[in-house]
């Protein structure tokens, strides 16, 4: 047992920090250090930065335009990449589609996508939910019927982020709705947003932002060579998927950016005669902050190191309390910044987290607060509530 | 000892139910929020019908001369329904700063319009240095003849945008944080020198940020001692807090029931989510959050008249405790319970856990109100 | 709405706190300031002050012996003997099987059992819980067979309260195995302590104390006469009996009287240069305590209020707030004595909460904080578990 | 970066499990504790057969060298056991004292004696008002010639009622809380004037109190600097506190481990009550608290030999806080979800619960450390 990063680690770790620090574009990271969302320029400027430098997918097959690294670096680098802050890459390609690509998808799909999800040339969205399948995925409803050299689809689908951006969309769909169990008439399909009969509807979330969408397919022809795998495999496919997006799923680093941002804000907003971080209790909430997120790191790190142990692509089902912790602690930062902004946070601006014209209520670190402390509220839900979690660690983990 | 309502507070409770249920369903609400002024007239019209607006005013200014649980009566209702109208700005707080600093000349110029519906007066209080600390003025009035001059900045004036005027805290001697050297002033919202700039808030409201530029007040503006205001403002802020704790409990019991509704609608894994214990023991959770609130809402409005201005204070800052704590642990529940939809602005939702989280952050958040009870040695030293 | 209490309710709570203040025994009085529990013949002596006063049942009807106080009464009642602090009854005589008898028993029954209830010449304990059957209470399997004038009992009962003393036991006992419900196998017998063949084994708890036994019948004698109502119906009286409980369950007077003697060693215990009440950061969570400690108070006069108001005897399922809230707030106050008194709850005194003969090891208000926490865990476990609680509130209140 | 146990610490690892696998059933250790001297002594034999005593000691002191992972490897099993022998007070933290404060010569004179099993040393630290506070030693030790004499009173001192001698922390110069002028002593339990009185624990252990009235030290028995003891008594601060971690660790993997299979097992309304989604969850909720409190314990051992104070300190105090918090709600967990039975001498969970309790209140609570790491100002300020 040894507990400290090696020499080589540390000086990964250096590379890792030089580089960002020398490449990130200054104003995506202003942007990211302000609590405001990156825009999609911002976030293709970086990718292509990263792509150049072989690093924009690092956890692929190094055949693919991976790195090679193992887990260590692999966190190693996500955690640089938080605490910078720079832009993350988005999950739908570079986690979630290219993996199900790379691994299952025939080599005229491998060629045609991935060198463009790892340029972001292609922006992908996800099209699992739907408006009567949450938690309970397998209940999809999205028809695709076989004619000829393409499947016809028909129905819809939500909580598609950032799909108003998107190039292309990765969808569940039923294929066979005599299967006997709902799991195995599934098929996993990718789906060229400009088809005729894709709809895309905003759904304005609750800070006031466009982030997701609904989308409707009203007699879609995709063309069969788009089906990933095999037809009624789907399920197994998104099993994947789903348990791929492990890595940086705490979002370590980028609490401990929120947590700097935090105490910047604590020390210059008035309470009294000084600031709010005079107060010794507003400290100690910190503190405990903190101490929580230590504690997570470590058992991420643990995680990670087992996962070194054990081969990759195995997900381990204690990655679920990564999940909880680090989305517990994600919402608990938030709410200190609502603690520290106090009633700066009742100000309303349209444009509080995408960037601003007007000159602001209160201080300029104002605006992002409350709508980050809102639509945070979504962490706990998403990528299987934390509720869902707990039966995860219940079962899986406790036999229960 | 008695938890039932009088005939006369039955019989408002059921006008503005009956009111708000026609008026004020969540896409009528949406409507209101959309005019221009941020809320409806209309209804505003209809408040001062039913008597809404003369509630806490002495009956010799033309109001009903009713009390703090009359006030959460009407506010228990507003939280319901999320109403946007300016009743808490107007009615309750500048209304308060009115009857606890004017005399009775200037309460008989200035109530009636209030009570009628035709003026619509906000409380210039806070600064930006202010927080929670209400002594924390800094803007200056100074003495000019028989009047004074106001010079300085207001923000967060609540409905600041379209108030018809404005009582202006603002000091003539001392420094921010002292309790003496305050004074209130009238001041028409067209006064010269006065600019205002309109913003709406987190919780679909609107609010104001005020330019005073020596702006003149006459003698006949001066609210009561002109150095010696901070009675009437601790009083002001402990009957906005009550009426605020109220109106949270309102929301909050909306909520639970928006919230037992869904669970029991929605399926996932071919049953209503209703059937896993864990959503049933959250539910639990929130009911008793919300009781707990509840009672404290009412423990509020026991003390929100209450003279000494300590016991006043410590029973109005534990309810505040008792009243962020339960609101943000039934906001958070009921949106996690929501699921997706729980953080659109599409359902009813959303707009109550908003409206929680800046009722907790209005006058002090839990936990500064937590440390206000501590510093005076807890709450049960009295008795 | 009245907010406060009408004079006539001021000039009685008053009157009860003279009278208990000039009649308390003041040993008694002193053992429960001091955290420790008093003993059989404090509490008989205490019991029988109170019923020359006429007091020793005040909630029982007028003819019984109770006081014909409204709930209000009660309440305040009940408060005033918590706080002051003197003895508390016993519920097994008074609150548990005193009520069965005079709603279902014979006449003969009540004239025999319920004067020696109000003067406590008669000790009763309950035998409901069986090793088998906690939670579920209607899964017990403890037999009577009736044979001519009297039932053969044979079973066992467990978690048996201060039986040690007992001279009766009130029993749930399966007269018809055979019966379509197991809740309608079972009737409700009084057994004499006394009779052959019960054996009572003492449980040590886990402060090392001596509270509950496990109680044996084996061949057990009951005359038929003990037979409680009829034949067959005993869980109707149990329901009775269980949602009768209800007056005091929060235990708020009693927690205040707990946050008296917490403020009082704070105060005295040296922390720093200092005592630990000058630590602002303790104050607050004991003032947090306070405040769900005001709002349950303010709780409990509302079911109070509106039992009044409904008349005596249903139980309002709002009272499980009451148990859950009331429980959880003297578990919280046993934790703050034990942060309070710090390494000074390590010592363990044998006879630490029933009183000592050593000198102490620290200061002499340290040694019954650890047993008192300790014994406080199995306030949310029994009269029905915080989570049963939930599961009524659930049920009944919100219909899920 | 690797979690894994290298093959000397698996080795540990495995004598150590196996021992107490044989020799340290619930019922095993209710017949040590009820043994003369609280503990088994045959038990204590066969730890020095194993090489536990010699763990943290130098080779050339006659000890194996080993660090803070290793005494967390043994520390861990035993709080999975729950064992009452003095290896905490002897080993670890007597040890600790030796090792950062004695001369080759003392160390070579005490340590064969520890690592042999014939000498049991215990700590004599703490007084009547110390509380968390190491530094807030009044006991005085007066110069006399070459040695000292020892007046005042100790207590609380881990098993110190069967300790065959005593490192004394006493006071040459400087008042009480004041760092410097402290000095460790090296005392015989039967040194001249020299009294004490053993007392049973809430854990099932035993500890002393121990009044010195005059007793004389001679010179070859002050250990290292008579002033300047602090950093020596801090460093053993660090590894008793990092040891205590691990232990509690043990302990809860164990009331996990326990409560996961009472619930499967134990039936209610005809199914196991692990049926219930609620206790499932509660279940998880255990887990996660033990995982957060291992990966801490983890934490304390890399940091427990860190030698700048301050980051220790903070290191240190951070484990102690989520130790403390995981320890408290695993154990009330357990106890609960037990139901009645948890709450009885007769079972295992009842006295895991009682440990959990003392080692959060053994060198400070985890507030105390939160209070310690706010005032550090964190805990990423450094990199």
């Amino acid at each position: 047992m040894d507990l400290t990063f090696t020499p080589e680690e540390t000086e990964f770790r250096a590379e890792v920090r030089g580089f960002i620090a020398g490449n990130v574009p200054k104003d995506a990271q202003e942007t990211l250090r302000a609590g405001r969302h990156v825009s999609k320029d911002q976030l293709v400027r970086w990718t292509r930065i990263l792509n150049d430098k072989g690093w924009s997918v690092p956890h692929w097959p190094v055949e693919y335009g991976g790195t090679g690294w193992d887990p260590i670096r692999q966190y190693i680098f996500l955690d640089e990449m938080q605490r910078a802050p720079a832009p993350q890459m988005l999950p739908f390609g570079h986690s979630m589609v290219g993996p199900v690509i790379y691994t299952f998808g025939s080599k005229a799909q491998k060629d045609r996508f991935l060198p463009r999800i790892a340029n972001l040339d292609d922006w992908w969205c996800q099209g699992f939910s739907e408006p009567g399948a949450g938690s309970d995925l397998a209940g999809l409803t999205t028809r695709a019927v076989r004619e000829g050299d393409h499947y016809v689809v028909n129905g819809q689908k939500t909580w598609t982020t950032l799909g108003q951006y998107a190039d292309w969309i990765f969808c569940l769909v039923r294929t066979d709705p005599q299967a006997p169990k709902k799991q195995m008439g599934i098929s996993f399909l990718l789906i060229d947003m400009t088809a005729p009969g894709i709809t895309v509807r905003p759904i304005r979330t609750i800070e006031g932002g466009h982030e997701v969408n609904e989308v409707f397919f009203t007699d879609v022809k995709v063309p069969a060579e788009n089906l990933v795998g095999e037809e009624n495999r789907g399920w197994d496919y998104a099993k994947f998927l789903l348990g791929n997006e492990r890595t940086g799923i705490a979002g370590v680093g980028a609490t401990k950016e929120r947590i700097r941002r935090l105490k910047e804000i604590a020390k210059a907003e008035p309470a009294g005669a000084g600031v709010v971080w005079d107060d010794p209790r507003f400290r100690e909430k910190v503190a405990a902050v903190e101490i929580e997120l230590k504690a997570l790191e470590m058992t991420q790190l643990r995680v990670v190191s087992a996962e070194a142990r054990r081969g990759h692509g195995k997900p381990d089902p204690a990655s679920s309390i990564l999940k909880i912790k680090g989305t517990e602690l994600q919402q608990a930062t938030t709410e200190l910044l609502m603690e520290a902004i106090g009633p700066f946070a009742l100000p309303y601006e349209a444009e509080a987290v995408e960037g601003r014209n007007e000159p602001p209520v209160g201080p300029d670190y104002a605006a992002p607060i409350a709508p980050n402390y809102f639509n945070m509220r979504k962490v706990s839900i998403y990528g299987g509530s934390n509720e869902i979690q707990k039966n995860i660690i219940a079962k899986a983990i406790l036999g229960l | 000892m008695d938890f039932d309502l009088s005939e006369e507070q039955s019989l408002i409770k059921d006008s503005v139910t009956r009111l708000l249920r026609t008026e004020y369903g969540f896409e009528a609400r949406e409507k209101h929020r959309a005019e221009a002024s941020g809320f409806s007239e209309k209804l505003w019209a209809s408040f001062a019908e039913l008597g809404l607006l003369a509630i806490p005013f002495e009956e010799e200014d033309g109001g009903l001369g009713a009390g703090p649980v009359e006030t959460m009566i009407v506010m228990e209702a507003f939280g319901r329904a999320l109403v946007v109208e300016p009743y808490l700005a107007s009615v309750v707080m500048a209304g308060a700063a009115l009857r606890h600093a004017a005399s009775p000349e200037q309460r008989a110029a200035i109530v009636p319009g209030i009570v009628e519906g035709s003026s619509r007066l906000a409380f210039a209080l806070a600064e930006r240095d202010t927080r929670y600390d209400l002594s924390r003025i800094a803007m200056k009035a100074s003495r000019e003849g028989d009047g004074f001059r106001l010079s300085g900045e207001k923000t967060l004036v609540l409905h600041g945008d379209t108030a018809t005027g404005f009582v202006v805290a603002a000091r003539t001697a001392g420094a921010p944080g002292e309790a003496a050297g305050l004074g209130l002033f009238n001041v028409p919202a067209g006064a010269d020198g006065l600019t205002r700039r309109g913003f709406p808030t987190q919780d679909g409201m609107r609010a104001g940020e005020l330019t005073f530029a020596n702006v003149f007040v006459p003698k006949d503006a001066v609210l009561g001692d002109p150095e010696g205001a901070w009675p009437a403002i601790a009083r002001v802020e402990a009957e906005v807090s009550a009426a605020l704790c109220a109106e949270a409990v309102g929301s909050m019991e909306r909520m639970v029931e928006l919230t037992v509704a869904y669970i029991k609608e929605r399926k996932q894994f071919g049953v209503p989510i209703a059937a896993f214990q864990v959503l049933q023991h959250r539910a639990s959770e929130m009911y008793m959050a919300l009781e707990q609130a509840r009672s404290m809402a009412i423990f509020a409005a026991m003390n929100a008249a209450e003279h000494d201005e300590t016991a006043r204070r410590t029973a109005i800052s534990a309810a505040k405790v008792q009243i962020g704590r339960s609101g943000r642990f039934i906001g958070q529940n009921a949106v996690q319970l929501h699921g997706g939809v729980g953080v659109t602005m599409e359902y009813e939702i959303a707009h109550h856990f908003k409206r929680q989280a800046m009722i907790d952050l209005a006058f002090g958040d839990a936990d500064y109100h937590l440390k206000l009870v501590a510093d005076a040695g807890g709450m049960d030293e009295r008795d």
